[in-house]
């Protein structure tokens, strides 16, 4: 006999899509089973045995009156950081007393997503020992998210991190965010530089500005190997570092003639169809820089037109790779739509290497943090900073040099700010000397 | 509940052996062998068959990738389950993705053939799958999404339900690749957006559509006037006082704020700043669909999700209406787009005003843009357009 | 001997292109020679004889420091009107007494710009007699611009051109300004609808708005016949009516043939190139909706799909004409950049028949005049007010059913401003209500 | 001067006899008899070779219509020449076009050869042509321009002289049709743009670079502040009281305006507002470049122009610079641009970066927008860029 009747949310448990339903009735029976164990153990649970069917409670309540019964989360967290908890009370304490408190601690996830089940096994114990057993693998930005605890909890899971796993938490609040990436070299003959490298480095790098609220408000990085943009950095991350190359991609005419011959599957069998694969159609029509053609059986690309979009290379990956001269373009002020609306990043740096130490790399960086904390308000984004007073300005505080790169097309308002030493002669004039030649 | 410290914290000296920023642990622990040794020396990969990944490198090496879905909110006793399977099959490594799907790699095709019949085979009692294999090619892969009526204070909606409906409506999507190219949903349950959703080709957005009822008598003491008042972003909230009678009877003045109803957009940026502004309502709140959106360089830059569906109301627990929109999009731009053609370019070349036409989706004013000076530039600012 | 040395301007007079100095010079000229002959008739000039030196004399000056010569208008015009006049007086006037006062004045042109030379010569004649005898063929409005004459001059000049020429003026201030129109069927052969006619009939219509300005600000009409728009309708009238047809192009597949042939010239002889005709390349492919085929060598068009974009018209014209279910769309809004950034016309209709006595035509204008002289804030121009106000409000106060051919691309910000009538059960809640559900 | 009253109007008794609302002539006044016959009935046209059109009408007419250049500033002088020329070649009959050129049309080729001929023949003193035949199909026509120095009292240029130059420099292509496509060019000298700058292939702007001198000696008697302080659109006026010394040495507080010179974008609104505001100087007044503006609807929809040239210097009289950059972009887009490609869509087909190299334009910060929320949408927003 489950705590709360839920008949809306098992409808939930049928449909061949897994079901969260299921999971939290899960973890719910697997804590009930092991409760005894634990206490034996003298692991007894930390918070209570019926979190989990409290949990279902309060949805189903949800899924009846069609609002949210989770209040705001106040300030909870561990001595010294102002970041990594979400704190989370339930509006119906009483019927509900497993989920009173129900705070999300973030955890910092290893670049790339990979583990040892050695690992995972770990924070699994830990957190069915002091948390409800629930998780998110992971949360948008990237860390594992575990899905509520209470307040007493907070140091002892933190404590046990740091000291047993080596491990620290994410960010939350007006703090750096935990930085995430494509998984990169590690699997993908895309990546253009060490995504998950670049990432650590820049994550341990920034340690005091993740866990210690010194910002206007939340700042984000993301890496992408690669312009597929598979971590999706360019459209969630204040600061967002994709891969690029700057010189030829490399052609096998061989293997182009094995595509051509329908030996290899296009776009490495990403589609079901088995229409013939026409290199015209499919891909030099498609180029939107329209720089490539076939030449006697040879495919040739103008290389100095291509915009790196990656499509040929995709289409033809056996054939197509990716140039040798790699780096990546830094784009800056990506965000979600509240306040000023969706923002995606603005490209700052064409080009830069990315080899450690990345010092290149850290002084844009602290560049545009010493001007956004000068001057972004409360609550503004650094995209925000940036429409507030201009790209002009980026370029300026990081001393980059403006280039038609970083306009898809320059200004159609003719509205030029200019600045005084710019013009001849400087902005103080007399009127008795204008009035001299134009009387009133 | 016996309290049982972890030794590690004095709340009396709590700096004492403090371990801090250390950092998460360095990836490079983490990969497989096969990962480790071949990193940065990939050729090509190929997608042997829904779900299954072939990765080669310089050296000859292959790995093979299984993925599978997953519903993100992961029980410890599921992930326990992922242990085991990747101990069984994958020297005891295995990785999620950027879109919450489960991987597991192995070193031949037929481990991985094997390994994803195994993962198809496991179900949850209630029936639905627990480790569906696919997600990978031109298909639909899993839903980012976010917290919904699970953990958030602010939700227009649920995010857990929504995605499940949607999926199990597209299921067979997951598992194929008959698609023009791929196809990402994303869902996000209020403004906010925690997720992609303003770039996705299709996603689902919680919506409030009534503004913040004011608690006056608790206002001023549990809010700061002037950041709520700061935080709307139309401008709507302006301080104020208003004479209230309170739970107990009394009659006094407090200090609490006005709101001009038809400015306000619905946001619920002040109940973020102020719980006693909250907005939530069941008839109120829905859901709105945006399609368009993307953000991979390929081909086409990456641009923004437009709203093509004002509102869905939330019909808990299936959200028939959400399923059926959702089946309609997706089929008919399997049916008109062309390969190689994300959705919104799709839309793009045959035009919005046939987009609507073939998706029978109604026009309304509320999918014409009026925030601010951008909205301008969405508007028809030339003859050509299609009757 | 000139009465001012003019040695830069006269710089001006060399090239081949028609020199504006030497115009100034002509006329100058004649009228030395000229004046005697005045006097005798009885006509003596009515502005001083050396107003075209003295021209050159301010503008030689202007031209040797860098700046204008010319001072505020303030107000003159004639009784009654509050346009038609833009005054004029020189900084200088000392130096220039011709030109101390140097009044425009505009007369609005017939629609097209034809014109008998009987009727040009009167207008000569009286601008010779009463004026500095230069002139802009035309203003950028479209306006006959009388360039330069004194205050006393405006009423007999208006008599004159009442009485005599029952001509009027046009408009100047925050009127309706003279609505102008390309040539249209008059000459050519893509005109969807009359734009001379529908010109002359919204002129005469709205006389009153015209010459007395009730209005927030300018307000113009501009005609353009089709797509190609001649008159610049989409850039510079806040109400643009631009001839379209909802039916088929029409195909003459013989000429087809002779174009492909080479027989016929492509884009009637516009181009001197003589590369021979390549239909795939420079139609097929081009066409942005991509509606076109050849099949068997016959031309087919899914005109469904067409966007009306005309370029197959134009390029294959003995082949290829509009549809014969004519009329017009009617986009609203362009501008200068002045003072919030220039905007095109937005489509307010697409599609509306075009015909005398042009009823719905007039009902649509004279709604949107009742909201913008509501709403509209002083210098405000209806773009402006549609920026401030929305698309929506547009579309509201003309009551015009939205569209998706109203917008480029749906809204991509979620920000709905729903109504409350909208919304089942209303915006009035009761907190209590709430709170029995939501404790705090 | 002996004022000679005209007999329609007298100061006392204004309204007597008076004439308004009449409108203009009704136009079919004036079309020639050929026109008027062929209205609404016209088949097809040719450009039998520049400046020569034919069009061809369902009852068989031809019209031929041949086209001339105009400074636009027209002497009644030259008025009454072209009078003549259409008395002798037209039936009295000609008309001037949306660009203001000269149109005389006639029935046959033959005539509108000898007319032609004879336009070319006619030359002012001073050597330039008074009506060079030209301005058809894909080559310059005449450039649409304003005042200027000639009437106004807000330019940063000349109108008519930067106008004469430029034609001078490119004569040629008047006279030509060897472009890919029409370009059309127009000219504005200040940013009240009376013309269609906004929308040109490229386009001539006077521009400002100091802020306005205050009079403030003469402000409050001449202006309204509250109009020059709401003229503002960057809100850089303010209402202030200073202390002045008169022309007569007097000391006294008035009240004035204070501009915040460093928010000031020279746009000159306060000026036509406000005559103790203005802006004009040698040193800081010049041209403005702008490009990739078009008006029609085929192939592309309309669009704005660009800014591409933050300054050239006013040099009068023959402003070299303005000349040599004019002839620089119309040779590199004859050479590089498609058949049929206007200036605006080359340069985005090959990109604005390769677009300022091949024309050996300087890049500068000025060129980047930074005018209110929609400038975000010109910044680079892809990794599809080329280097
Ligand atoms: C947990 C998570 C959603 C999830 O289910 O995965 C989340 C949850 C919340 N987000 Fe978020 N955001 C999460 C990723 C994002 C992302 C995606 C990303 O980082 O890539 C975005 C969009 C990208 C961006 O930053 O713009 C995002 C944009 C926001 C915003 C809007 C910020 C903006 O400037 O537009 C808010 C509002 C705020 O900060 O007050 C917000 C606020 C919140 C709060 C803290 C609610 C609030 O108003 O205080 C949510 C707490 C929910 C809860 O109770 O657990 N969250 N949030 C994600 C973090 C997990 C993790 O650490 O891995
Ligand atoms: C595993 C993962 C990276 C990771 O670090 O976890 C990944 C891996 C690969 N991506 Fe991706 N992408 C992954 C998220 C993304 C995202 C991000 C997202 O969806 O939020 C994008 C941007 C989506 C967008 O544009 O909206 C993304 C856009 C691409 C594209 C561009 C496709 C396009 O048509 O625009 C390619 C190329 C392709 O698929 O042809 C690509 C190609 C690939 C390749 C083929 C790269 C390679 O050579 O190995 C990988 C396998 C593709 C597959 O699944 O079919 N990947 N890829 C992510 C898997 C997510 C999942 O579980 O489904
Ligand atoms: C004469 C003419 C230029 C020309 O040489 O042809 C002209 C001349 C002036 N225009 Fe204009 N405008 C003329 C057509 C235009 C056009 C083009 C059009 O109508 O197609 C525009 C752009 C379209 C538009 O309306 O947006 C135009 C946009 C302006 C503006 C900016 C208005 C805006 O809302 O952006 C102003 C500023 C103002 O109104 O204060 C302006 C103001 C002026 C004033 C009255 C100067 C002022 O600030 O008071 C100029 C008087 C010059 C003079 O001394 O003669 N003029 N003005 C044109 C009228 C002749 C005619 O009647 O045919
Ligand atoms: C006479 C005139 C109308 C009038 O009422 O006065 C006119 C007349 C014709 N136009 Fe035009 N256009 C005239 C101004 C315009 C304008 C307005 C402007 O430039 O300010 C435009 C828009 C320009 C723009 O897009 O920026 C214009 C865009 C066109 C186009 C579109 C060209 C394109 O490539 O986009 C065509 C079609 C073509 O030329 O192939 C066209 C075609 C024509 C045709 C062929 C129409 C016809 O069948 O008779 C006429 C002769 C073309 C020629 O000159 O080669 N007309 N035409 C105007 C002549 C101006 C001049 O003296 O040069
Ligand atoms: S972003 Fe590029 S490098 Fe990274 S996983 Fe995707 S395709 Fe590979
Ligand atoms: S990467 Fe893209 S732009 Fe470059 S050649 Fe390939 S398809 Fe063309
Ligand atoms: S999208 Fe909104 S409701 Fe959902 S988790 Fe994020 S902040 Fe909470
Ligand atoms: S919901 Fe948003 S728009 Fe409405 S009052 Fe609150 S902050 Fe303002
Ligand atoms: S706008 Fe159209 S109808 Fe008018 S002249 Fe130009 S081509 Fe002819
Ligand atoms: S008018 Fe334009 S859109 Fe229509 S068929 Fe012709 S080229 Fe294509
Ligand atoms: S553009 Fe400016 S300076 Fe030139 S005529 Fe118009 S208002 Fe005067
Ligand atoms: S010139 Fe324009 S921006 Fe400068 S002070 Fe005057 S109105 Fe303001």
């Amino acid at each position: 006999m489950p705590k709360h009747e839920t008949p809306l949310l098992d409808q939930l448990e049928s449909g061949p899509w897994p079901s969260f339903v299921s999971e939290i009735k899960r973890q719910s029976e697997f804590r009930h089973k092991n409760a005894e164990a634990m206490e034996k153990a003298g692991k007894p649970y930390q918070i209570p045995v019926d979190v989990c069917d409290d949990l279902l409670g309060v949805l189903e309540m949800s899924y009846n009156d069609g609002t949210t019964h989770w209040k705001h989360g106040g300030i909870v967290g561990v001595f010294g950081y102002g970041g990594g908890v979400i704190g989370r009370y339930c509006d119906q304490p009483e019927k509900f007393p497993g989920v009173a408190h129900f705070h999300t601690i973030r955890v910092n996830q290893p670049a790339g997503k990979y583990y040892t089940t050695e690992y995972l096994r770990k924070l699994c114990d830990l957190w069915d020992f002091r948390g409800s057993g629930l998780t998110n693998m992971h949360g948008s930005t990237g860390d594992i998210v575990f899905l509520g605890t209470r307040t007493e909890q907070l140091e002892e899971i933190f404590g046990t991190l740091t000291h047993e796993f080596e491990q620290d938490l994410g960010g939350s609040g007006s703090n750096l965010r935990t930085p995430a990436c494509c998984l990169g070299e590690s699997r993908c003959e895309w990546a253009c530089y060490d995504t998950q490298e670049l990432c650590y480095q820049l994550t341990m790098e920034y340690q005091d500005e993740l866990h210690r609220p010194a910002f206007p408000y939340k700042f984000k990085f993301k890496f992408d190997g690669c312009p597929m943009g598979c971590v999706a950095s360019i459209a969630r991350s204040d600061m967002s570092f994709i891969g690029t190359w700057r010189d030829d991609i490399k052609i096998d005419q061989e293997a182009v003639a094995a595509y051509i011959g329908g030996e290899l599957k296009p776009n490495a069998g990403a589609h079901e169809d088995d229409t013939p694969f026409d290199i015209q159609k499919e891909v030099i029509d498609l180029c939107p820089s329209q720089c490539m053609s076939l030449e006697d059986g040879k495919l040739v690309i103008n290389n100095k037109e291509c915009v790196r979009c990656m499509h040929c290379i995709r289409v033809m990956p056996r054939a197509l790779r990716i140039g040798d001269d790699r780096g990546l373009s830094i784009f800056c002020g990506a965000k979600a739509p509240i306040l000023d609306g969706a923002q995606m990043g603005s490209l700052l740096v064409p080009f830069i290497k990315a080899e450690p130490p990345y010092d290149e790399i850290k002084e844009i960086i602290e560049n545009i943090w010493d001007w956004w904390m000068e001057e972004g308000k409360n609550r503004e984004r650094l995209g925000e900073l940036m429409k507030r007073q201009g790209l002009q300005k980026l370029l300026e505080v990081t001393g980059i040099k403006p280039v038609p790169q970083h306009v898809q097309e320059p200004r159609h308002n003719p509205y030029i700010f200019w600045k005084e030493e710019e013009v001849p002669g400087g902005w103080q004039r007399d009127i008795n000397e204008y009035r001299k030649l134009h009387p009133r | 509940m016996t309290f049982v410290p972890s030794g590690y914290y004095n709340p009396d000296k709590p700096m004492e052996g403090r371990i801090t920023d250390i950092g998460p642990r360095h990836y490079a622990e983490f990969l497989p062998p096969i990962i480790k040794k071949n990193k940065g020396k990939w050729l090509w990969h190929e997608i042997i068959e829904p779900g299954i990944l072939m990765h080669k490198a310089e050296s000859g090496d292959e790995v093979y990738t299984v993925r599978c879905g997953s519903p993100r909110l992961l029980s410890t006793e599921t992930i326990k389950e992922i242990c085991e399977i990747a101990d069984e099959y994958c020297g005891g490594y295995v990785r999620f993705t950027t879109r919450n799907n489960v991987e597991f790699m192995v070193d031949s095709l037929d481990k991985a053939r094997k390994l994803k019949e195994d993962l198809n085979s496991r179900k949850h009692p209630g029936g639905s799958y627990k480790f569906p294999v696919g997600g990978t090619g031109a298909g639909i892969t899993n839903i980012v999404h976010t917290q919904g009526w699970v953990h958030c204070h602010t939700p227009a909606t649920d995010a857990s339900g929504t995605v499940k409906v949607v999926m199990d409506e597209l299921f067979e999507d997951f598992q194929k690749m008959r698609l023009p190219a791929q196809l990402r949903i994303s869902m996000a349950c209020c403004l906010n957006m925690c997720g992609a959703v303003h770039c996705s080709d299709i996603a689902i957005l919680g919506y409030h559509r009534k503004p913040p009822i004011i608690d006056h008598e608790w206002l001023d003491n549990l809010c700061e006037i002037p950041l709520a008042v700061a935080a709307c972003p139309t401008g709507a909230i302006r301080p104020t006082k208003t004479k209230i009678t309170t739970e107990s009877g009394e009659e006094k003045e407090v200090k609490t704020v006005a709101i001009k109803q038809e400015r306000c957009m619905f946001c619920g940026n002040c109940y973020t700043m102020c719980p006693c502004l909250p907005l939530a309502d069941k008839e109120g709140d829905g859901i709105v669909i945006m399609a368009g959106g993307k953000l991979s360089n390929c081909i086409t830059p990456p641009k923004f999700s437009k709203v093509i569906v004002a509102f869905i109301p939330n019909e808990t627990p299936r959200w028939p209406q959400l399923a059926q929109t959702m089946r309609k999009l997706v089929d008919t731009y399997a049916k008109h787009a062309r390969k190689y053609e994300r959705f919104g370019d799709w839309a793009e070349r045959i035009g919005w005003e046939r987009f609507f036409e073939l998706c029978e989706l109604e026009f309304s004013h509320h999918l014409i843009d009026d925030f601010r000076d951008p909205a301008y530039y969405t508007w028809r600012h030339t003859t050509q357009f299609k009757f």
